[in-house]
């Protein structure tokens, strides 16, 4: 009953979320020459509807092969950033060391650090590992945003949990391997499902970095692509840019209801108590 | 079902020693309660035999076994943590299970141990619930049962009941008793509470700054503490404490606090004949100090006069804070007491039960008695 | 400074009532204890005459005014919490200033009366200190401080002790009790601890799911419990309930609870004639349950054997759990008792000591004596 | 003593940082010849240094006019996010009402939502307040994603203080007004520093929408002013582009290094204990 009514205060946030979906879905059904007419209503399809738009993404531009791309880019990063971190995270929560408080702050700095900064240099060290004009490049820079604040909000979650479980799992005859596994990484799981969702929705949805690193179009991912080929100076493909924007946050719309619940559920409830 | 014996246990943090020259004996079957106040190095001692903490020097030994280079997991022990340390994931079923589980034991048989405890503690009807569906002495009951269905030869308990109110922790504190009877396993208890001491030991560790202080049943302890700190520690309220001077007047000892004197019992006279004239603490439990008008009448007692100053009825007793001349003294008197407050009251003191401390540290009590 | 009137004080959170129907008078220089379980609607109350919380019914008056509308401010009071809630990034010295900037008081009079107020706490060498600096015990005597430097007509204190350790606990009890003759000001005090309320209050206010079950002095609710509720919550260990039933035997009433039967004195006979062949709830207090060896020869009393289960030694008596019959029972028993565990024991109760209770709820104590 | 050896742990970050700063500071003064040579070595400058590209950026460049916008653009970001944050994480941690907290969590799950999503619905919301080719969209833009990542941060700071502490201001006399300003702020100092620095980093560094928002040279920010002007298709000047980086980052550097100390000691010591 109380979870029931907790999503009706969510509704704002759907309007907000659903809002500019609503608004890409109905134009990129609506004709180039409806899009242009100055008597065109934003939100209705007066005319006839047509699938011209996603037609032309599909088959005409490069769409399906981009999106191959943020597919292995944004799976492989999130891949890696949720090895790093954990392990960073759970030798940060756990093991007492010299200064291993400071070393989680500066890890929360590192995601401040603007990424002005860091651009012209990596795009040298991406040029020496000769990753420049690959969607590769994208592997070395992305963990760079990602691991530092997923590590951060892993250390929040992971100290939460309290030591004791650990201990209690050890003299309940569990190996270290076992205890990770079998209580400390599912108590956790709330805040490994929200590191994963905010190393997804980065990966997916970063669009400075390829663009100025990736030309190939065989290469480019989709957010970028979509940016190059249907902006051209100051002209803008409105129907074809919204049927690809559409398809483009389609994958974080699905991660997002799928994995909301849990997320929520973590969040409310929290799990030690 | 296993002997633990503990030779000159020492543990550093960094370069503090929280635990110095640890030395004990602990018999087959035996519930031993290591208690002092916090920071006296009672937990680190369990965490060493636990094999969570690792020891600087010692060793210890369960059974017949040197377990110092054991894990956890090869001790045969089993512990119950102060805040529970429930697996949040798994319900209390699952819980009492995992142990049994990770041994790799038949289906039939863990079911089999997990009912049995979950009966002998009465939470049944919980096994399926999570552990945040249960109340305070809920999981308290099932953090015991997660420790009984594996049968080990020793358990070790850190401070389970300072998280439940007080009337939850006299029910508790007398069913962890019965659960020992029943068991028949060693017990290692940790607590600061000096009444769970005194009530559920069978023998009493007393620790203080990382040292043994004293090891006896919990009326040796009461009736002769070893020093001051246990004098104090041990029995609430504590023990009154009075600067006072052994003086030899009329053929008679007596002690001299200034502004009262009383006449020392002749049986203890002989053991104080060296501390003449020599400053003392002088010592008396609250209970030892009676309201003239309701005294018992067979008491050998030097009587004081004092002015009440704050009155506190319990029900079945009354506590009086008093104060005779510059002593602020605590007296547990008969209900019946007229006492008023800043009014005059006539204490009579059991002086059979006096203890004569030195005053120099560790203050060491004077013997004063044959023990029986 | 001030007498407290409440009258008819009702409080819904939601749906559910908090405190039902609650009316009380408050003398001035009073020191009222509002006790109860957890839930029981003390606190809510307590924050009603704060102002912290608003009211659903009711009027509450504090001296000559009502203060329903009034916010906190202009309450004229002052209150002690039970996290302490001091300003954690102020000083001592600034934390009991406060009161008294926002007032605008003059500088000179502020410093005068944070010092009066230190040093009648024991707190001068404080005062340039943060509350992190501070350990529980001087946390709580600052939260005390700041709240009398402003002098107010009426003090609250919500559960002021329940983060304290037991020793310290008693400890501040006492101050307690003098700070307030010392004060003469009307004190409300809530707590859960039934222990705190007899000791520190003039006044005991029991409550129970939002409703008060009886008010009045300590020894009052002690000895004339108004219903089963109250006969168990006040005391501990608790008073020992066994249903029964009055028999009338030989000319004589007696009291049959199965495995045994007691006979109840002359005295009381004249008020149980009304209840012959009744089942009532029979409730005896563990400290008029007495080893049969070491009783006083003058109770009155019958006894039963029982067989002994749990041994809680406590220096100054001994707590046994044991078992007669069908009955499990807790007595508080002379230290020198031979009990020793799964062996009989012959138990005397004092009979004059009894209490009856309707088998009914809400369990009315039966009136068995004229109160003196 | 404690303090000290904090900062010590914290020098795999500084270098982190510092590299960077150390490489473009080189390069900055280095001459064409010197960066375009093979046999130059990157960190070190082995001909004369020269100031031409410092000259270049300040006088040539409208990097003077960037700055300023730059300056007024994140000031006044800033000083709207913290308003609006502060109102908002106040109402959401205090006052129970109803669905208080699931709305929280659509506050925070609003700042996951991917900036490509927004990024057109922005383009013509932006157009149709007559704001496009100005700085002033970016005041419209900005405090999307920050209020919302700083309303969460600042929930979690304020939830973390006691009621208990506003109720014992109420009751020694303070007005509602003088409860926030003389208790309830001043305790959550840390989180109050922690999240400014967020909104000020995230405005002075954002890129995205400047360069897609912004044609105008007058009307630009740093950011965006040194990737348009500096590179020309695949043309880097590089000293330019060093030095311009470097002044561009200044402010960041100071900002951390002002309230670093703040920052660590809020997120070390814990105020509420």
């Amino acid at each position: 009953m109380k979870v029931r009514l907790s999503y009706v205060a969510l509704i704002p946030f759907l309007v907000f979320f659903m809002f500019p979906l609503y608004w890409m879905l109905i134009t990129s059904f609506k004709t180039d020459t409806e899009i242009t007419s100055l008597e065109g209503i934003p939100l209705i399809i007066q005319s006839k509807p047509t699938l011209a738009h996603y037609k032309k993404i599909f088959f005409e531009e490069k769409l399906p092969t981009w999106f191959k791309n943020s597919f292995i880019v944004t799976t492989l990063v999130t891949l890696i950033t949720m090895s790093i971190s954990i392990s960073a995270a759970y030798a940060l929560a756990r093991m007492r060391f010299f200064g291993s408080q400071p070393l989680g702050i500066g890890i929360f700095l590192t995601y401040l650090v603007p990424p002005t900064l860091l651009f012209i240099p990596f795009y040298k060290v991406v040029g020496i590992l000769g990753l420049l004009n690959t969607k590769w490049s994208l592997l070395i820079i992305y963990p760079t945003a990602t691991v530092p604040f997923c590590t951060w909000i892993l250390i929040g979650y992971f100290s939460a949990i309290p030591r004791q479980l650990d201990e209690a799992a050890f003299v309940d005859g569990a190996s270290y391997f076992q205890m990770l596994t079998r209580v400390f990484l599912p108590v956790a799981t709330p805040g490994l499902i929200a590191a994963t969702m905010f190393a997804f929705t980065v990966s997916w949805a970063n669009f400075l970095y390829p663009l100025a690193y990736i030309y190939r179009h065989d290469e480019q991912v989709l957010t970028a692509g979509i940016y190059t080929s249907l902006i051209k100076g100051d002209v803008y493909f409105w129907g074809e840019l919204m049927a690809a924007a559409l398809v483009a946050s389609l994958p974080v719309v699905v991660v997002f209801a799928f994995l909301m619940d849990y997320y929520i559920a973590g969040l409310t409830k929290g799990t030690i108590k | 079902m296993a002997k633990v014996v503990i030779e000159n246990l020492s543990k550093y943090f960094d370069r503090v020693e929280a635990v110095k020259n640890f030395e004990l004996e602990i018999d087959d079957k035996e519930f031993v309660v290591l208690v002092g106040p916090s920071g006296c190095g009672k937990s680190t001692t369990l965490r060493c035999v636990a094999g969570l903490e690792e020891m600087t020097a010692g060793e210890i030994h369960i059974g017949d076994q040197m377990v110092n280079d054991l894990p956890p997991r090869d001790r045969n022990i089993a512990m119950v943590f102060q805040d529970y340390a429930l697996y949040p994931h798994m319900s209390v079923y699952q819980n009492m299970a995992f142990g049994l589980k990770l041994r790799k034991y038949a289906k039939a048989e863990i079911n089999q141990r997990v009912r049995e405890a979950a009966e002998i503690l009465g939470i049944e009807e919980l096994l399926n619930r999570k552990p945040r569906e249960l109340s305070g002495g809920q999981r308290q009951r099932v953090a015991v049962g997660r420790a009984i269905v594996r049968k080990p030869s020793v358990f070790l308990f850190d401070e389970p009941l300072s998280n439940l109110d007080a009337k939850l922790r006299v029910q508790m504190r007398a069913e962890l008793s019965k659960l020992h009877q029943q068991l028949q396993t060693t017990i290692i208890y940790v607590t600061h509470d000096q009444v769970e001491a005194m009530t559920m030991g069978t023998k009493i560790v007393i620790m203080k700054d990382g040292e043994i202080q004293q090891v006896g049943t919990p009326m040796e302890v009461y009736e002769y503490p070893v020093n001051l700190f246990v004098g104090g520690f041990i029995g609430s309220p504590a023990m009154n404490f009075i600067p006072a001077k052994i003086i030899s007047k009329d053929s008679e000892l007596s002690v001299d606090a200034g502004s009262f004197e009383l006449v020392i019992p002749s049986e203890k006279e002989q053991y104080l004949q060296g501390k003449i004239n020599e400053e003392v603490i002088f010592g008396i439990r609250p209970e030892d100090m009676q309201d003239k008008s309701f005294a018992e009448k067979s008491i050998q007692g030097g009587s004081i006069q004092a002015v009440v100053e704050v009155v506190e009825p319990l029900g079945s007793e009354v506590q009086l804070f008093v104060i005779s001349g510059e002593h602020s003294l605590v007296a547990r008197v008969d209900p019946r007491t007229q006492a008023r407050l800043s009014e005059g009251i006539k204490l009579v003191l059991n002086m059979d039960k006096i203890h004569i401390f030195e005053k120099e540290p560790p203050h060491f009590r004077v013997k004063t008695e044959e023990r029986p």
